[in-house]
């Protein structure tokens, strides 16, 4: 059973997903299930978080069985430490979403919850194929059920959201699929290990790494390509804006250090000023646009960018890191950092959104200007607000703070322009996170927005996990660190030796 | 020996010519008034008996019968026995709808089972002669099938269309016929095919075979000889909508297949070209029609010109593929089309019908499983992952790229996100819109049974391909 | 010896976690006596130890609790280092803290959030001491942002008031500032030296050779290290033009005024530069901006004290004056002597802050002290409080203030410099000019008459109010007398800076005899002749003078300068946000690409028009086409 | 002497001929008809010549069924129009436009 586990992981919630369409009479013994299932799929990824051996640097629970020999495409699976990390943040927001979903009342309940059973599924696929093509028809797939969840259970805008968000993301992916093909079409392989060992000409790796780092980048979003992303939060029904930020984001930024960089590297260091650049820009600039926004979702959202910003930098710095320093110790600091990040933000934003989400459950509005004082009203939900908000700026003792660090250090010994723009986001993100809470938070109550409870016991729980989750990996990250290090050993090794 | 041979090709063509007589059959009892109700029930049992015999009668080895004039062999057999499948579901769904516009009738049936026995006739002919009867028989029977509901003004207007244009079709074929005819002064198509290897390529052969194609590019609806389509998917009763939209298009590709398979003509550049280009003009101009569409039928024939485009791409591949990258694509395509269309007949089979895309409006809460099903059908045309429309596609982008015709592969990728817009369009009528048009009435485990049988099976093979690419690699290798 | 200090953080957090996660369960009072008690109890360990460590010499504990991020070359451990240094000054912030307390408890009986407030002091003592005894710097950081928060909820305590919240965001933004380039400069300390630890940086740098340090610009890297790191100690320790946030932050609790931003946060900066002064010894540019920034503090920020009506408000611009002493001390490399500074500042402003809480309280939440006047009789004790705590300042011989700030204006004389000079004779008027307006805080407030209405209302608050007063002045009294102890007290793995000092009696005569006294009895006489007899001097109406006093009382327009950055930042966010991100990117690109192809799309569909020799004309033409691009192909 | 090439171009014509009568006549839909007829007797001539020259009969056979076919065309067609002409009493061609787009 360890041994396929990954299977397990993925096609147990597709299934239970698919079967659970067909009930739809009784909403508790919905919620029991869907929320069983999650936790069943929760305590697999913990199995698999303990049985993974931190200390061997190549891929484990290894599954590869034919699949369509005749094309070369075979069901391969397997995980490294950023896999494991990636799909244990998954089923733990989505146990956490589910035991939300079942305090909200939903039409159509049974559906919404196959929805995000199979977009679990999916996304612990996503993390776990080591075949391209697999990993493609994972990340594709995974458009439907988000599409669904957007477009039925979302806003006043949500269909033109939601056709925004998959026809933007198949956009970009299908030029990833073309990227793939081409790959192929010279090695005859989709394997990732085999991508590990190409070498391609400069010419082609430059446009090998165009074609794909636009799927990712639109996926993640970097900034020219970001303005999907707040239409479909603003739209997306709570625990959708949940796993939007704190699962599907992440695909993107996984996409990146697991098919770009180590594929690509030589297309990617002679273009990887861009991205700087344009990482740059999103942390400084998306940072300075959140600041105004009036929908909080729609803040959170950019806030979200630019947070993703700092894990692009993190990634393409590396190359500049190596010309400077022929060591990959600084590397190696430069993706955790970014590894970090991706994880602490995934926490942080989902909490954010979980608490904005409430918030509209109960006043049915998330602008900004409509709300005032909710600390009278409901202290409990503000003070979590609060604390939420701090670890979005950055505070040490939160997550957060881990990856920045670490990222500025990084960034700073590549350029002192880099760390200092960089290290703005300290100002920025304290901007608009604060002001934010100064305005929805403190202050009189207004009025009109009294009568409404605080937090039940349910919202309580899954509140406090995720601040302590929060608090845990910002006292201690050293777990997360050398719980990685092998495995980005690993990963600058497959880099550094191509350049 | 005459004798003999004779006996063992009429042994071999048992299903057509049961098929025929029991045609007859339906036509006869249709006049008779107290035997008319039983027309449906006998159309169907009789193709279930033909496609039981034609499995019974079926050899691995390759036959040729009534000396060489019909062939029958793996490829021939196996898109018969796909034609019959699609045929049972077409005319099983469209009993209600044909009910309801009262057009069940003997002449109707036995019209229906002509045009098939026309196809069949292209799919297994050897002979130039027989293979323009069996264009002609099914186009004849089709015509008038369009033209059968008198009461509407557009199903004139369509027939009319469709007859003009498709005999022009059918002159552009004969004319290359006659110049294949006179090179090579031969009827049979595999000699055509063989001439190459004694002599090269001259002008008049190539000249032949782009007038052959170009009515085979008509055929197929692709652009720019694709008008005539979008008009007979609106104005033809819904059932022969469906049939064109799929048995011919298999006939024609076997037809293509016949005469490109070991050919030399497939590597003169001029001709690969020009299937190229066709293709590529076809996505365009299919997908940039079908964006503006309000009605769902024109929309769908606009789809299926860019699905043409698609197959005409797919065929230009087998330069160094063999042809079961256009066979995928050309199944794909096909089953994909009759699922939806037989949806969209099984919905508008009552009081209203479901003509603009805006009537989908809150399917889903109607009836999820329909929705469902349509959504996988649309899905699997646009060629997103969890549907075999994606290898269809796949396979094509697969194979342009190993030709280094990689911005070939983006252009037409792009627009295959264009394509993926309109059917999203629909998609989010049916789930996202509420408002169902009461007067619809979705229910009959009966035929939901049959519905759901191709997009089930769209996901299965999606998730176990192997097998029917080995298969189709076997028979047309 | 080491567990004992591992136990001093972990009181402080079960304190303060109790204290806010409890709150149901617990009565105000209970919750009180329970987190002053484990105050007193760390404050019992902080004493054994500092004892420990001052008995025998250079006795240096240092460990790591445990590692916080180990990737191959970086390291960083969380753990502590008690030399004399941190030792005193863990010492210094849990008495002041365990008073603040204790006089809480009085001070905020009847507040509704008063579990909340002991919380907050709880986990901001836990900070302090985690930046206190910190051995790395990021743990520092951590510390230092830490106080920065708790600051930040306590400004915002009674987060109804609009003045509140917005100086709470105020003091945290203008902190973030400094930390933006604190975190800069404490990356460029470690990739210079690599390593964040203190111990391995100092013997790094005492193995660097300076000469090969790269110079940009004229200033050499260590320089600019220091100087982005003195920024952030210039946010923390409030000094020009950072300074804004601490006057507004006077909207928190008085106790909390007290504690944070008189006795133990603000100097959190000099704290700093004192732990890293072995690196400031090579910033030979830095320290002289160090020092001018220090000066121009101390004098100016004083002046505005003159002509400020708040009670508590003229404190903070003391406090702010006094810390400009401290770092002009830091600017001459002084850090030993700005450290007692620091610790008797740390008494005597605590003291002057609580002393205006019991007043405030008395009257009732009124802090406008030209509502006040003649409160001498009716809070005697008080009264007797906030003199000592003026004397102090004022640095009134034998008191603790004299002690510290003539040391300061001593070394800075003997130090000789152009700019030194300079410095000195602007901290000597700053003397004068603390003298003004401590006089006339306390000749307004406790002497004249009444002028807020009926003065018999007016009582003595509880003892347990004024027993931490009482004992403060007691230390405020005594604690300059340890001067020997700060003269030669070593900076950490480095030698003693030599300080002029030949023991205290030559010192107090020297004292006595210097400017600074004459500084002394200037100020005390325009302050009586002001303000106690309320005279009028015709020269300060003159037009000249009025000019610049309305000049000063606009405060040197510091506030509406970042007003207006702030202005600037929204304008700029919201033109981004409209114009750039939704109008070209969203609207013309994102959407527009399709909206184009969609109008293609329908213009395609209108010309098609039907008719069926169109359609025949089509195929025609398309043959005619197809078949001359072949022909011209194989002709 | 008139040569096979000569033929050739006739029946071309012929046929080119034929295929503007459909998309030149704008008025009548018999006329299509008429067209229709004579585009497939060119056929039918290129298949007689090319028969005739290579003295091999299929070819001509090959005719008899082309004409068979175009008998029946033209039957089915004249019944179309037929219909049409009840459902709508004219058969201008410029009426034919219901569907279009």
């Amino acid at each position: 059973m360890i041994n396929n586990i990954l299977s397990l992981l993925i096609w147990l919630p597709i299934i239970a997903g698919l079967f659970i369409l067909f009930y739809k009479k009784d909403d508790k013994i919905l919620n029991i299930f869907n929320i069983s299932i999650n936790l069943i799929v929760f305590i697999l990824s913990i199995l698999l978080l303990n049985n993974y051996d931190q200390n061997s640097s190549n891929f484990q629970f290894v599954e590869n069985i034919d699949w369509i020999p005749s094309l070369n495409i075979y069901y391969f699976l397997g995980v490294d430490a950023i896999s494991v990390l990636l799909i244990f943040l998954n089923t733990i927001i989505f146990l956490l979403v589910s035991l939300y979903n079942s305090t909200l009342n939903l039409k159509k309940r049974n559906q919404y919850y196959s929805s995000f059973l199979l977009a679990n599924g999916l996304t612990i696929g996503v993390f776990s194929a080591l075949d391209a093509i697999l990993f493609y028809i994972f990340f594709e797939a995974l458009l439907i059920p988000m599409f669904l969840i957007i477009g039925i259970w979302g806003g006043v805008n949500r269909i033109y959201a939601s056709i925004k968000f998959f026809v933007y993301t198949f956009l970009g992916s299908i030029l990833l699929l073309i990227a793939f093909l081409y790959i192929n079409s010279s090695i005859s392989s989709f394997s990732v290990l085999s991508f590990y060992d190409t070498s391609f000409s400069i010419v082609e790796q430059e446009w090998l790494f165009i074609a794909m780092a636009i799927a990712f980048a639109i996926k993640i979003p970097m900034f020219p390509f970001h303005t999907w992303l707040p239409d479909a939060h603003v739209e997306a029904p709570t625990s959708g804006s949940v796993v939007l930020a704190a699962i599907l984001l992440k695909v993107g930024a996984y996409g990146f250090i697991r098919y770009v960089l180590p594929v690509v590297p030589l297309g990617a260091s002679s273009l990887d000023i861009f991205f700087i650049i344009l990482s740059l820009i999103a942390i400084v600039y998306v940072g300075l646009v959140a600041i105004t926004q009036d929908d909080m979702k729609k803040l959170i959202a950019y806030s979200s960018i630019s947070h993703m910003g700092f894990v692009t930098l993190g990634f393409f710095l590396i190359f500049k890191l190596f010309d400077n320093t022929n060591t990959n110790s600084d590397i190696v600091v430069s993706l955790s950092g970014s590894m970090y990040q991706i994880i602490s933000h995934g926490f942080v934003s989902a909490a954010l959104f979980i608490c904005v989400g409430s918030i509209y459950d109960r006043y049915k509005t998330k602008k900004i200007s409509d709300l005032s004082g909710l600390l009278n009203q409901m202290p409990v939900y503000s003070w979590f607000f609060v604390f939420f908000a701090l670890a979005n700026c950055g505070l040490p003792g939160t997550s957060s703070f881990v990856g920045e660090l670490l990222i500025i250090l990084a960034s700073f010994k590549t350029s002192f322009i880099y760390a200092f723009l960089a290290s703005s986001t300290l100002i920025i993100s304290a901007v608009y996170s604060l002001w934010l809470v100064k305005r929805v938070i403190y202050g009189e109550l207004k009025a009109g927005l009294e009568n409404s409870i605080d937090a039940n016991f349910l919202e309580k729980t899954i509140l406090f996990v995720l601040a302590l989750i929060i608090l845990i990996l910002g006292i201690y990250p050293d777990y997360l660190m050398s719980y990685m290090n092998m495995t980005l050993q690993n990963i600058t090794n497959n880099i550094i030796i191509k350049i | 020996m005459t004798f003999n041979n004779a006996f063992l090709s009429l042994s071999n063509f048992i299903p057509e010519i049961f098929l025929f007589s029991m045609a007859m059959v339906v036509l006869l009892i249709g006049i008779t008034n107290p035997l008319k109700k039983y027309v449906v029930s006998l159309t169907i049992g009789s193709t279930l008996i033909a496609l039981f015999l034609c499995f019974w009668g079926y050899t691995e080895e390759t036959v040729f019968m009534f000396n060489t004039s019909l062939i029958k062999d793996n490829a021939t057999e196996f898109f018969k026995i796909l034609c019959y499948g699609i045929f049972l579901i077409q005319i099983i769904v469209s009993q209600k709808y044909l009910k309801n516009k009262n057009l069940i009738s003997g002449e109707f049936y036995s019209l229906l089972i002509f045009a098939l026995i026309g196809c069949l006739i292209i799919i297994s002919s050897n002979n130039l002669i027989v293979l323009f009867l069996g264009i002609e028989l099914s186009s004849l029977s089709l015509y008038s099938l369009i033209a059968l509901n008198r009461t509407s003004l557009i199903s004139g207007e369509a027939a009319i269309k469709y007859f003009v244009l498709s005999i022009i079709a059918s002159a552009l074929i004969l004319f290359g016929f006659s110049y294949l005819y006179g090179i090579t002064n031969s009827l049979v198509i595999n000699e055509i095919s063989t001439y190459l290897l004694s002599n090269e390529i001259s002008n008049l052969y190539l000249f032949s075979y782009i007038l052959i194609f170009i009515g085979v590019a008509f055929k197929f609806a692709v652009a720019p000889f694709h008008m005539w389509l979008p008009d007979v998917y609106e104005g033809a009763p819904l059932p022969i909508t469906n049939f064109i939209a799929s048995i011919p298009k298999i006939a024609f590709f076997v037809f293509a297949y016949r005469f490109l398979n070991d050919n030399q003509i497939l590597f003169e550049d001029n001709f690969s070209k020009f299937i190229l280009y066709l293709g590529i003009f076809s996505i365009f101009i299919g997908n940039m029609y079908a964006l503006a569409q309000k009605k769902i039928m024109r929309m769908l024939a606009y789809s299926g010109v860019a699905n043409s485009g698609f197959i005409f791409l797919a065929i230009f591949t087998s330069i160094d593929f063999n042809f079961s990258v256009a066979a995928f694509y050309v199944i794909t395509y096909t089953i994909t089309t009759v699922s939806a269309i037989s949806i969209i007949t099984f919905i508008s089979s009552n009081k209203f019908d479901l003509v603009y895309i805006k009537d989908f409006k809150g399917l889903s809460s109607k009836s999820g499983l329909v929705s469902i099903l349509f959504m996988i059908t649309l899905l699997s045309t646009a060629g997103i992952p969890l549907t075999i429309g994606f290898y269809a596609k796949y396979l094509v982008l697969d194979a342009l790229v190993n030709q280094n015709m990689i911005i070939i592969a983006v252009i037409v990728v792009l627009f295959t996100v264009i394509g993926l817009y309109y059917y999203l369009r629909v998609i989010w009528f049916m789930f996202f819109e509420t408002g169902f048009n009461s007067l619809i009435k979705v229910n009959g485990i009966y035929y939901l049974a049959v519905l759901s049988i191709i997009p089930f099976s769209i996901i299965a093979i999606f998730l176990f391909p192997e097998f029917a690419f080995n298969y189709l690699f076997s028979i047309l290798a | 010896m080491e567990k004992l200090i591992m136990y001093i953080p972990i009181l402080l957090l079960i304190s303060s976690v109790t204290t806010g996660l409890l709150s149901k369960r617990l009565s105000n009072v209970h919750a009180g006596i329970i987190s002053s008690s484990l105050v007193f109890v760390s404050l019992i360990l902080s004493l054994f130890i500092c004892f420990n460590i001052f008995s025998e010499e250079s006795n240096i504990l240092y460990d790591d609790f445990y590692q916080w991020i180990s990737i191959d070359s970086l390291s960083i451990g969380m753990g502590f280092l008690i030399d004399k240094l941190s030792a005193m000054m863990t010492v210094v912030v849990l008495l002041i803290s365990f008073l603040v307390h204790v006089y809480s408890i009085g001070y905020m009986r009847d507040e509704k959030d008063f579990k909340r407030f002991f919380s907050y002091i709880g986990l901001f003592t836990f900070s302090m001491i985690l930046l206190v005894i910190s051995n790395n710097l990021i743990q520092l950081f951590i510390g230092w942002e830490g106080v920065g928060l708790v600051s930040y909820l306590l400004i915002g305590f009674f987060y109804k008031k609009e003045s509140a919240i917005k100086a709470n965001l105020k003091a945290f933004l203008i902190n973030r500032i400094g930390d933006m380039f604190f975190i800069i400069g404490i990356i460029m300390v470690f990739t210079l030296l690599d390593s964040f630890d203190y111990k391995t940086i100092f013997l790094n740098l005492e193995a660097f050779d300076i000469d090969k340090l790269d110079y940009i610009y004229g200033f050499s890297y260590l320089d600019i290290a220091c100087f982005f790191l003195f920024i952030g100690a210039m946010a923390k320790s409030a000094q020009i033009p950072l300074h804004v946030w601490l006057p507004d932050s006077m909207e928190g609790p008085t106790p909390i005024s007290a504690l944070i931003h008189a006795a133990t946060m603000v100097t959190a900066g000099i704290f700093m530069v004192a732990r890293l002064s072995p690196i400031y010894n090579f910033a030979d540019v830095t320290t002289d901006f160090i020092l001018i920034i220090g000066a121009l503090t101390a004098l100016f920020i004083g002046v505005i004290a003159i002509f400020e009506n708040d009670i508590k408000k003229v404190i903070a611009y003391s406090t702010i004056s006094q810390l400009g002493y401290m770092v002009a001390a830091l600017g001459i490399n002084a850090y030993t002597v700005s450290f007692f500074h620091l610790y008797t500042h740390a008494f005597f402003k605590a003291l002057l802050f609580l002393c205006a809480g019991s007043v405030i309280m008395s009257l009732h939440h009124k802090q406008d002290i030209t509502k006040m006047g003649g409160l001498r009789e009716k809070l005697p004790i008080t009264f007797y409080c906030f003199l000592i705590g003026t004397l102090c300042i004022i640095g009134f011989p034998f008191t603790s203030g004299f002690f510290s700030k003539d040391l300061i204006l001593e070394v800075m004389l003997y130090e000789n410099t152009n700019i030194s000079f300079f410095a000195y004779s602007l901290l000597l008027l700053g003397a004068l000019v603390t003298t003004v307006y401590s006089l006339r805080l306390i000749f307004i407030v406790f002497y004249g008459n009444y002028r807020g209405g009926d003065l018999n209302k007016i009582h003595e608050e509880s003892y347990v109010i004024l027993t931490p007063l009482i004992i403060l002045s007691f230390l405020s009294l005594v604690s300059g007398f340890a001067i020997k102890i700060f003269v030669d007290l070593p900076i950490f793995m480095f030698g003693i800076k030599d300080i002029h000092y030949e023991g205290l009696i030559p010192f107090i005569t020297h004292g006595i005899l210097s400017p600074a006294s004459v500084t002394l009895i200037i100020g005390f006489l325009i302050a009586k002749y002001l303000y106690l007899d309320n005279k009028k001097i015709s020269l300060l109406s003159s037009k000249f003078l009025v000019m610049i006093s309305n000049f000063i009382k606009t405060k040197y327009k510091f506030d509406e300068f970042f007003l207006s950055c702030s202005d600037l930042m929204k304008s700029i966010s919201y033109h981004a946000a409209t114009k750039f991100d939704i109008k070209i990117i969203d609207s013309f690109v994102v959407n527009g690409l399709p909206r184009r192809i969609n109008r293609l799309s329908s213009f395609f569909r209108s010309i098609s028009s039907g008719y069926l020799y169109h359609y025949a004309f089509l195929i025609v033409f398309s043959l005619v086409v197809i078949f001359g691009i072949i022909l011209a192909r194989v002709l | 002497m008139i040569t096979m090439t000569h033929y050739l171009v006739f029946s071309a014509l012929l046929f080119c001929i034929s295929v503007a009568g459909i998309f030149i006549n704008r008025k009548n839909i018999l006329l299509l008809l008429m067209s229709i007829e004579l585009m497939l007797l060119s056929v039918n001539t290129n298949f007689i010549i090319f028969s005739h020259y290579s003295n091999d009969i299929t070819g001509q056979v090959f005719v008899f069924f082309i004409l068979a076919v175009a008998a029946a065309e033209s039957a089915i067609g004249l019944a179309i129009i037929v219909s049409l002409f009840r459902a709508r009493n004219s058969l201008e061609i410029n009426l034919i436009n219901k569907l279009k787009g």
